[in-house]
């Protein structure tokens, strides 16, 4: 088991590495110049000449991502052009208000998803299992931004029970936090709960058509007994994978329910960046949300392994 | 037990949301439609930025409702004869919330390191001053390099902003995540993206009429999501409604709207002569873009797209500016004299062009109006919607043909005009060059009183309009909304929101 | 006579990789030093507990794995040598038949595209109607019939689903049949019917079966000599009648004391076996059983015994069988009663099964 | 010898079928897959047709007409800029529709392939397209999408490329586990035995095995696919006005939500049940392509 961690841990490495050069390449394909889109009105071509030598903008691309990964290496995510902040302090800024978005929509996905999946896989071709099916489909087919609008014109304007937009820390007053917040979680965790519910049926109907169920079933369990403890541990195997490989929906989808709801994490930050050509946010931002997407990703094959330990050879 | 924390989640979100109506001292939240930038007046780049700027950094100079220079960190100015030399006298105890006091020194500080920082974007606004003297304690001299007439214009806006000596030499390029001004309020703290917030200053010079002892400013993009948070109680004033939500604003009763035509324009910049997709019957010949322009109706296009609230025009200021040139009126849609000029360029069949929008749902209705106007006489507008970054570079590197761009305005016309105009400049991305115009520009930037300098601006609209590289097409409103609570604010044409005088009911 | 299969000195070892550069830092040593022989028609059972090598010695010799060290002679011709293309021309004549049924038939192809599958690959009946007609025959061979060529196996019962592999093993007349465990998931009146079909189709084609096992009974039935293995080596061979009159290794003593029966009704006897089965990781030296071994002697620890014939043909791994007691003494207790008893129920399946068959 | 000497198995009850018909009967019988075949069949008649079907010109403007609420005279009622709502939805399922299919086409067409040969091969070649995937996988795939369209310039085309190639992670790490699965199987093993090559294992004995959860996938991704078309129109990376897609239709209904509630309306059902008719198409070709599920 050890064996496998260590060398599941150091898999990263290559991961990240190739992550790096992803973003760094994809980024010079953008087109636009970052110097000029910083300057925005105030074009002056001297004053771009200073800000592309300030920000080595000149220099050729492996020379950009050897100092990029330098000051990477030595912790240094570098600076904002647009903001002269530095990128740790904005990652440290941002990251735990996706991380508690992202926990929230989860906790909604989950408490949606799986108790749905399990009841229309046991109810199947009932009307439990219509209702959960359609309730999943209309999650998946409602764009995210559609309905977080849709959400902000009842809840906010017509009925005035939350805020419209904005974000308050938990550590400043976490029921303002929730109110901010509770929207933007169900929007993002919709989606997923439809997915995770899509994704529990089909793995429970095929884990309950399995001999082993069978058998349980043959030697007089009860049903419940049956699903929850024989199927269900065996259908949230495929589960856990793709809840893990979620989670990179999940930023995704917080890329634009961010922008919705004026939540200032990660997602609102990076395409912020992307289309401020605000190079080292990028950087530093995707780097960091990749990193833990890797992390998640590698818990995720931990416990899957420690589901089905025949895996571990 | 999921849906119990979720209902307790509710309730907790229901409680919260009636906590916030009340609160003790008199907090004026404004919803910003982008998120500013570095709040460095010297390093700041954005239209957003100085919003925020008139809340925290006081000027030498402001303007008012009618565009007239009046004093604000100065007491007054004095131009010599040969305008060469510009003396201005600073308004005595005036503090920096850090405690300093602006004095002579502190405001040479200033205007030096506008002029010498790296990166500078002030540099070039104020580039015609050569030096900057200290006459007395409070009496400042700038020496010149040749006259300058839009300099004191210059001074109401960022270059003219004072900061404190102490902490700008202290925090370097990062003063700006902290700034320390002479301004009405003090910055407090900043979440990128999320909020800026700032609060009454008590040493400042005009706290007399601070009626608000905190201002939050809350980016929020979505137009949408911003008048509803303004309609849910959520904001007290959002700027930049749209022009299609004024009707929703107005006949809401707890709401008002605020609006002044704008010193900036839109237009379609044209490609004269920026590489080789300027060699077409289009870029060559003025008479096929005059039929361009005559196959255009400003006041559809304003109807249609802005329910006839913006202002069609077809200079670089609007119809209201005291430079607007009479003489040359907004011509009207001549569909028949636009296939006459065509064909007189030997122009036959349509002419394809493409046409590049930067994205945004305004920009890309105007775009498809227009091209469904120009169809009428002959064009083919091909639509490239392109994201605002892209198209700069684009832009600049000649990749179009038409070009859908606005700017945002200067209150002195050179500002709106130079730097697009003239041989070379950095804005002239359609590459015309005349050097009539060019002297015209250099005549009016040496004139100091009005009459003179319309008179030059006149040669520039005589030489610029039929031939040049823009086609102005209407100035946008300041719409400012506000709640019934905010009483007493002012709208100026610039734009930009003054909280001095602001009270909240 | 050229023996039809010639298997010499053949071992595989899994390499065990630890750490991220995926280092080798051991070996699990699953066959280690095989030898035997197998003729035309002949049919060998290899016996053992789980995990002692045998389902690895049978795809082995068919070369499902690739082997670390050995020979496999099969008609003369070294198949190691083999390349890829020859090696898949040569699967015309060896075949498997797997344990589990319900695992071993693709559940996306009907029977029909399984069984003209081989048939295609070999060349073996060109066209359409061909192939058809040949698939019926193999049906019929098994006792299926030629309409169920067009269903899926999950429209089968187990009995039927291991006569479809049996169909499909047989479709490019092989001379061998590597049967790993063909009748252990069926039910015993199934396994009867199942062994039947596989005794006669073998005496219809003069097939050579390698059959592997750890159920004595079964392999009793059917084989005509056993190998014995233990922790990848064999430890006796003998012709079935004298391995069952007179086990000499301690460990097939043990074996024969302790059947396994598969019947749910009848409690599982504990093995006389003491301890578990050592790692084949580390396996123990000098002889490989010495760990669990009832007459354990000093050599034992650091000698390996070498598998020696008698020259009846009756070879042992332990040059100590003499001095031990009969066999009969040692598990007259629980034993021989059990196995008597479940052979004559075996007995009376077959019987049975082949009187409904007339 | 005769059959008569050899032990007959018990026949089961006999079924003259064929898979395909087994499978359409199957379908058949959900009535959940034929609503969304009908509706998923109607939008590309709808697509296909739209010249012969739409009342106006989807692109014309008309300035006396700007966002008019649903009349006889435009079912849908017209837009910003006075454009037939209805004509606009109709022609807007070319462009969405293809986004959803051509899309998730292309991540299978490379996604499923390289899967194949990734858990097939193992080894370094596994490696290596592993941690491709990953990489690929860790960067959002919105903020992918939007590099990648930027990159390759506005249009609907390249929209759909980049949207496809983005996708195609997800379809290489699904295939590859599924394949993996698959491949210590005894069908697989038996299969070898029988003496198929490497490519008609992966092919015939794998692949078909691995269907259903790709379909699954697959089906959620045309859902995704149509939606990031929007989101890609959105940032002006799609369909290039004045030409419609329901993308973009919706983004620039967004502002008018209040006082022009239809435009953003319609595309928005369009979308949702064209991405629901897919789900349940999915969902129903599953059941019915997988012999295991009755």
């Amino acid at each position: 088991m050890l064996a496998f961690l260590t060398q599941r841990v150091l898999q990263i490495i290559p991961t990240l590495i190739l992550v790096s050069m992803l973003i760094f390449g994809l980024q010079q394909l953008l087109p636009g110049d970052p110097a000029l889109i910083m300057a925005g009105e105030e074009r002056d071509p001297q004053v771009l000449e200073e800000i592309r030598e300030q920000y080595r903008l000149n220099e050729p691309i492996p020379i950009q991502y050897l100092y990029w990964m330098k000051g990477v290496l030595s912790g240094n995510l570098g600076e904002s052009m647009r903001l002269k902040s530095s990128v740790a302090s904005l990652v440290a800024e941002k990251l735990p208000v996706t991380l508690q978005l992202a926990g929230m929509a989860i906790l909604v996905a989950l408490g949606i998803g799986i108790p749905a999946g399990i009841v229309s896989a046991v109810k199947k071709d009932t009307a439990w299992d219509y209702g959960a099916n359609i309730f999943a489909l209309w999650g998946i087919s409602t764009p995210n931004f559609w309905l977080g609008i849709l959400m902000i014109f009842l809840f906010s304007v017509t009925l005035g029970w939350l805020p419209a937009s904005g974000y308050v820390r938990l550590g400043e007053d976490w029921r303002a936090s929730l109110a901010t917040t509770v929207m933007p979680a169900f929007v993002l965790g919709n989606a997923i709960a439809a997915i995770l519910m899509r994704h529990t049926r089909s793995a429970m109907l095929q884990a309950m058509s399995a001999d082993y169920v069978r058998t349980a079933r043959a030697k007089g369990l009860y049903e419940r007994r049956v699903v929850l403890k024989h199927a269900l541990r065996n259908a949230m195997t495929p589960v856990i994978t793709l809840g893990a490989l979620e989670f990179g929906t999940l930023l995704s989808g917080a890329v634009l329910t961010e922008q919705i709801f004026t939540i200032p994490g990660f997602g609102k930050l990076i395409v912020d960046a992307v289309f401020n050509r605000d190079y080292a946010v990028v950087q530093g931002v995707v780097l960091v949300t990749a990193t833990t997407y890797i992390v998640l990703n590698l818990l995720a094959d931990i416990a899957y392994v420690l589901v089905n330990p025949r895996l571990r050879g | 037990m999921r849906k119990t924390i979720g209902v307790a989640a509710l309730a907790l979100a229901l409680t919260a949301g009636l906590a916030c109506g009340a609160s003790a001292q008199s907090h004026l939240r404004i919803g910003l439609a982008e998120d500013p930038d570095v709040l460095d007046p010297t390093l700041a780049r954005t239209y957003v930025g100085r919003i925020v700027f008139s809340s925290i950094c006081d000027k030498l100079f402001d303007i008012d409702e009618k565009l007239s220079i009046v004093p604000q960190l100065a007491l007054g100015h004095e131009t010599s004869a040969d305008g060469r030399t510009v003396t201005i006298k600073l308004r005595p105890n005036v503090k920096f919330h850090d405690g300093e006091a602006l004095t002579a020194e502190a405001a040479k500080y200033s205007l030096d390191r506008h002029l010498t920082m790296k990166g500078s974007f002030r540099r070039p606004e104020i580039a015609s001053v050569d030096s900057v003297e200290v006459v007395d304690p409070l009496t400042i001299k700038l020496n010149l390099k040749a006259p300058f007439s839009p300099l004191l214009a210059q001074l109401t806006d960022r270059a003219g902003m004072m900061v404190s000596p102490k902490a700008a030499e202290a925090a370097g390029d990062k003063f700006g995540l902290k700034p320390v001004c002479a301004g009405p309020f003090k910055f407090v703290e900043r979440v990128q993206q999320d909020r800026i917030v700032v609060e009454k200053f008590a040493d400042y010079w005009n706290k007399d009429n601070v009626f608000v002892d905190k201002v939050t400013f809350l980016p929020i993009v979505d137009s949408t999501v911003r008048l509803a948070n303004l309609r849910s109680g959520g904001l007290d004033m959002i700027e930049r409604v749209l022009a299609t939500d004024i009707k929703t604003v107005r006949d809401s009763p707890k709401l008002k709207l605020i609006s002044a035509v704008e010193l900036g324009y839109f237009g379609i910049t044209m490609n004269l002569n920026n590489g080789p997709k300027a060699n077409t019957p289009f870029g060559k010949d003025a008479r096929v873009r005059r039929a361009f322009e005559l196959s255009l109706d400003r006041d559809a296009i304003n109807q249609v797209v802005f329910n006839g609230e913006f202002v069609p025009g077809n200079q670089w200021i609007n119809p209201t500016n005291p430079y607007y040139q009479q003489a040359f009126p907004i011509p009207k849609r001549d569909i028949a004299k636009a296939k006459a000029l065509l064909k007189e360029a030997g122009v036959s069949g349509p002419l394809t062009l493409d046409f590049m929008v930067p994205n945004g749902p305004e920009t890309r209705a105007v775009a498809e109006v227009v091209q469904s106007m120009a169809a009428e006489a002959g064009f083919d507008l091909k639509i490239r919607v392109t994201e605002f970054a892209t198209s700069l570079k684009q832009a600049e590197d000649g990749e179009f043909q038409l070009f859908l761009i606005g700017w945002s305005g200067r209150s002195d016309p050179d500002g709106n005009s130079f730097a697009f105009q003239t041989c070379g400049a950095p804005q002239n991305n359609g590459k015309f060059c005349d050097k009539e115009v060019d002297a015209a520009h250099a005549e009016a930037r040496a004139k100091s009183n009005l009459a003179d300098r319309k008179k030059a601006y006149e040669t520039v609209a005589a030489r610029f309009l039929p031939n040049g590289t823009v086609v102005y097409l209407y100035h946008r409103r300041v719409l400012v909304a506000l709640s019934d609570k905010v009483d007493g604010y002012k709208q100026m044409p610039d734009g930009l929101i003054r909280v001095v005088g602001v009270k909240l009911k | 006579m050229t023996a039809l299969l010639a298997v010499r000195d053949l071992a595989k070892h899994f390499p065990v990789r630890r750490g991220a550069f995926g280092l080798v830092s051991g070996h699990v040593r699953a066959v280690d030093g095989v030898d035997f022989d197998l003729a035309a028609g002949e049919t060998l059972a290899i016996v053992g507990e789980s995990g002692c090598g045998k389902s690895t010695v049978g795809r082995l010799v068919l070369r499902l794995i690739e082997p670390s060290v050995g020979s496999v002679r099969f008609e003369g011709e070294d198949l190691l040598a083999l390349s890829d293309g020859d090696m898949r021309a040569r699967r015309q004549h060896m075949q498997v038949i797997f344990q589990d049924p319900y695992a071993s038939l693709n559940p996306r192809m009907t029977v029909g595209a399984m069984l003209g599958e081989p048939l295609m690959l070999h060349g073996l009946a060109k066209g359409e109607a061909a192939r058809r007609a040949r698939t019926a025959e193999l049906l019929d061979l098994v006792g299926l019939r030629p309409d169920h060529a067009r269903r899926y196996p999950h429209e089968f019962s187990g009995g039927q689903r291991q006569r479809l592999a049996i169909a499909r093993a047989l479709a490019v007349e092989p001379r061998l049949i590597v049967a790993d465990e063909p009748v252990s998931a069926l039910d015993v009146s199934i396994q009867a019917q199942v062994i039947n079909l596989m005794r006669a189709l073998q005496r219809r084609f003069g097939l050579a079966y390698i059959f592997i096992s750890h159920d004595l009974a079964v392999v009793k039935h059917i084989a005509d000599r056993i190998a014995v293995m233990y922790l990848g080596k064999i430890v006796e061979t003998a012709t079935t009648e004298e391995l069952f009159r007179q086990p000499r290794h301690p460990y097939t003593r043990a074996l024969l004391a302790a059947v396994p029966v598969p019947d749910p009704t009848v409690q599982r006897e504990r093995a006389l076996l003491e301890g578990d089965l050592p790692s084949a990781m580390a396996p123990p030296p000098g002889c490989r059983f010495h760990t669990r071994c009832p007459f354990l002697r000093d050599g034992c620890r650091s000698d390996v015994p070498a598998l020696a014939d008698d020259g009846t043909g009756h070879a042992t791994a332990c040059p100590w069988w003499r001095e031990f007691p009969p066999a009969p003494t040692l598990a007259a207790a629980r034993g021989p009663d059990r196995d008597r008893a479940r052979l004559e129920r075996l007995q009376a399946a077959f019987v049975s099964a082949q009187r409904e068959a007339t | 010898m005769t059959a008569a000497t050899l032990p007959t198995a018990v026949p089961a009850e006999s079924q003259e079928e064929n898979p395909w018909a087994r499978a359409w009967r199957r379908l058949r019988r959900r009535k959940g897959a034929m609503v969304g075949l009908a509706v998923v069949a109607l939008f590309v008649l709808l697509a296909v047709f739209a010249p012969l079907v739409a009342p106006y010109d989807p692109t014309a403007t008309s300035w006396s007409a700007v966002r008019k609420a649903p009349s006889w005279a435009h079912w849908m009622g017209t837009d910003e800029v006075g454009r037939d709502v209805l004509s606009r939805v109709l022609y807007g399922a070319r462009a969405s529709l293809s986004a959803g299919l051509v899309s998730v086409g292309i991540a299978l067409g490379i996604g499923v392939p390289l899967g194949l040969l990734a858990g097939y091969a193992g080894g370094w070649i596994d490696s290596v397209l592993s941690r491709i995937v990953d990489a690929m996988l860790a960067v959002p795939f919105l903020i992918l999408a939007i590099a990648l369209a930027a990159f390759l310039g506005p249009s609907l085309t390249n929209a759909m490329i980049a949207i496809g190639v983005t996708a195609t992670p997800i379809f290489v790490r699904l295939t590859r586990g599924q394949t993996i699965a698959a491949k210590v199987e005894d069908y697989v093993e038996a299969a070898r035995a029988v003496g198929n090559p490497h490519w008609r294992i992966a092919l015939r004995h794998v692949l078909p095995n691995i269907v259903p959860p790709l379909l699954v996938q697959a089906s959620l991704a045309i859902a995704g696919a149509i939606i990031a078309e929007a989101a890609l129109s959105f940032l002006g990376l799609g369909q290039q006005p004045p030409a419609p897609s329901w993308g973009s239709m919706l983004n620039s209904a967004q502002r008018f939500l209040a006082n022009a509630p239809w435009m953003a309306f319609w595309p928005g059902f369009a979308i949702f049940f064209a991405v629901l008719s897919f789900n349940l198409l999915g969902d129903g070709l599953r059941d019915a392509l997988d012999p295991r599920h009755r």
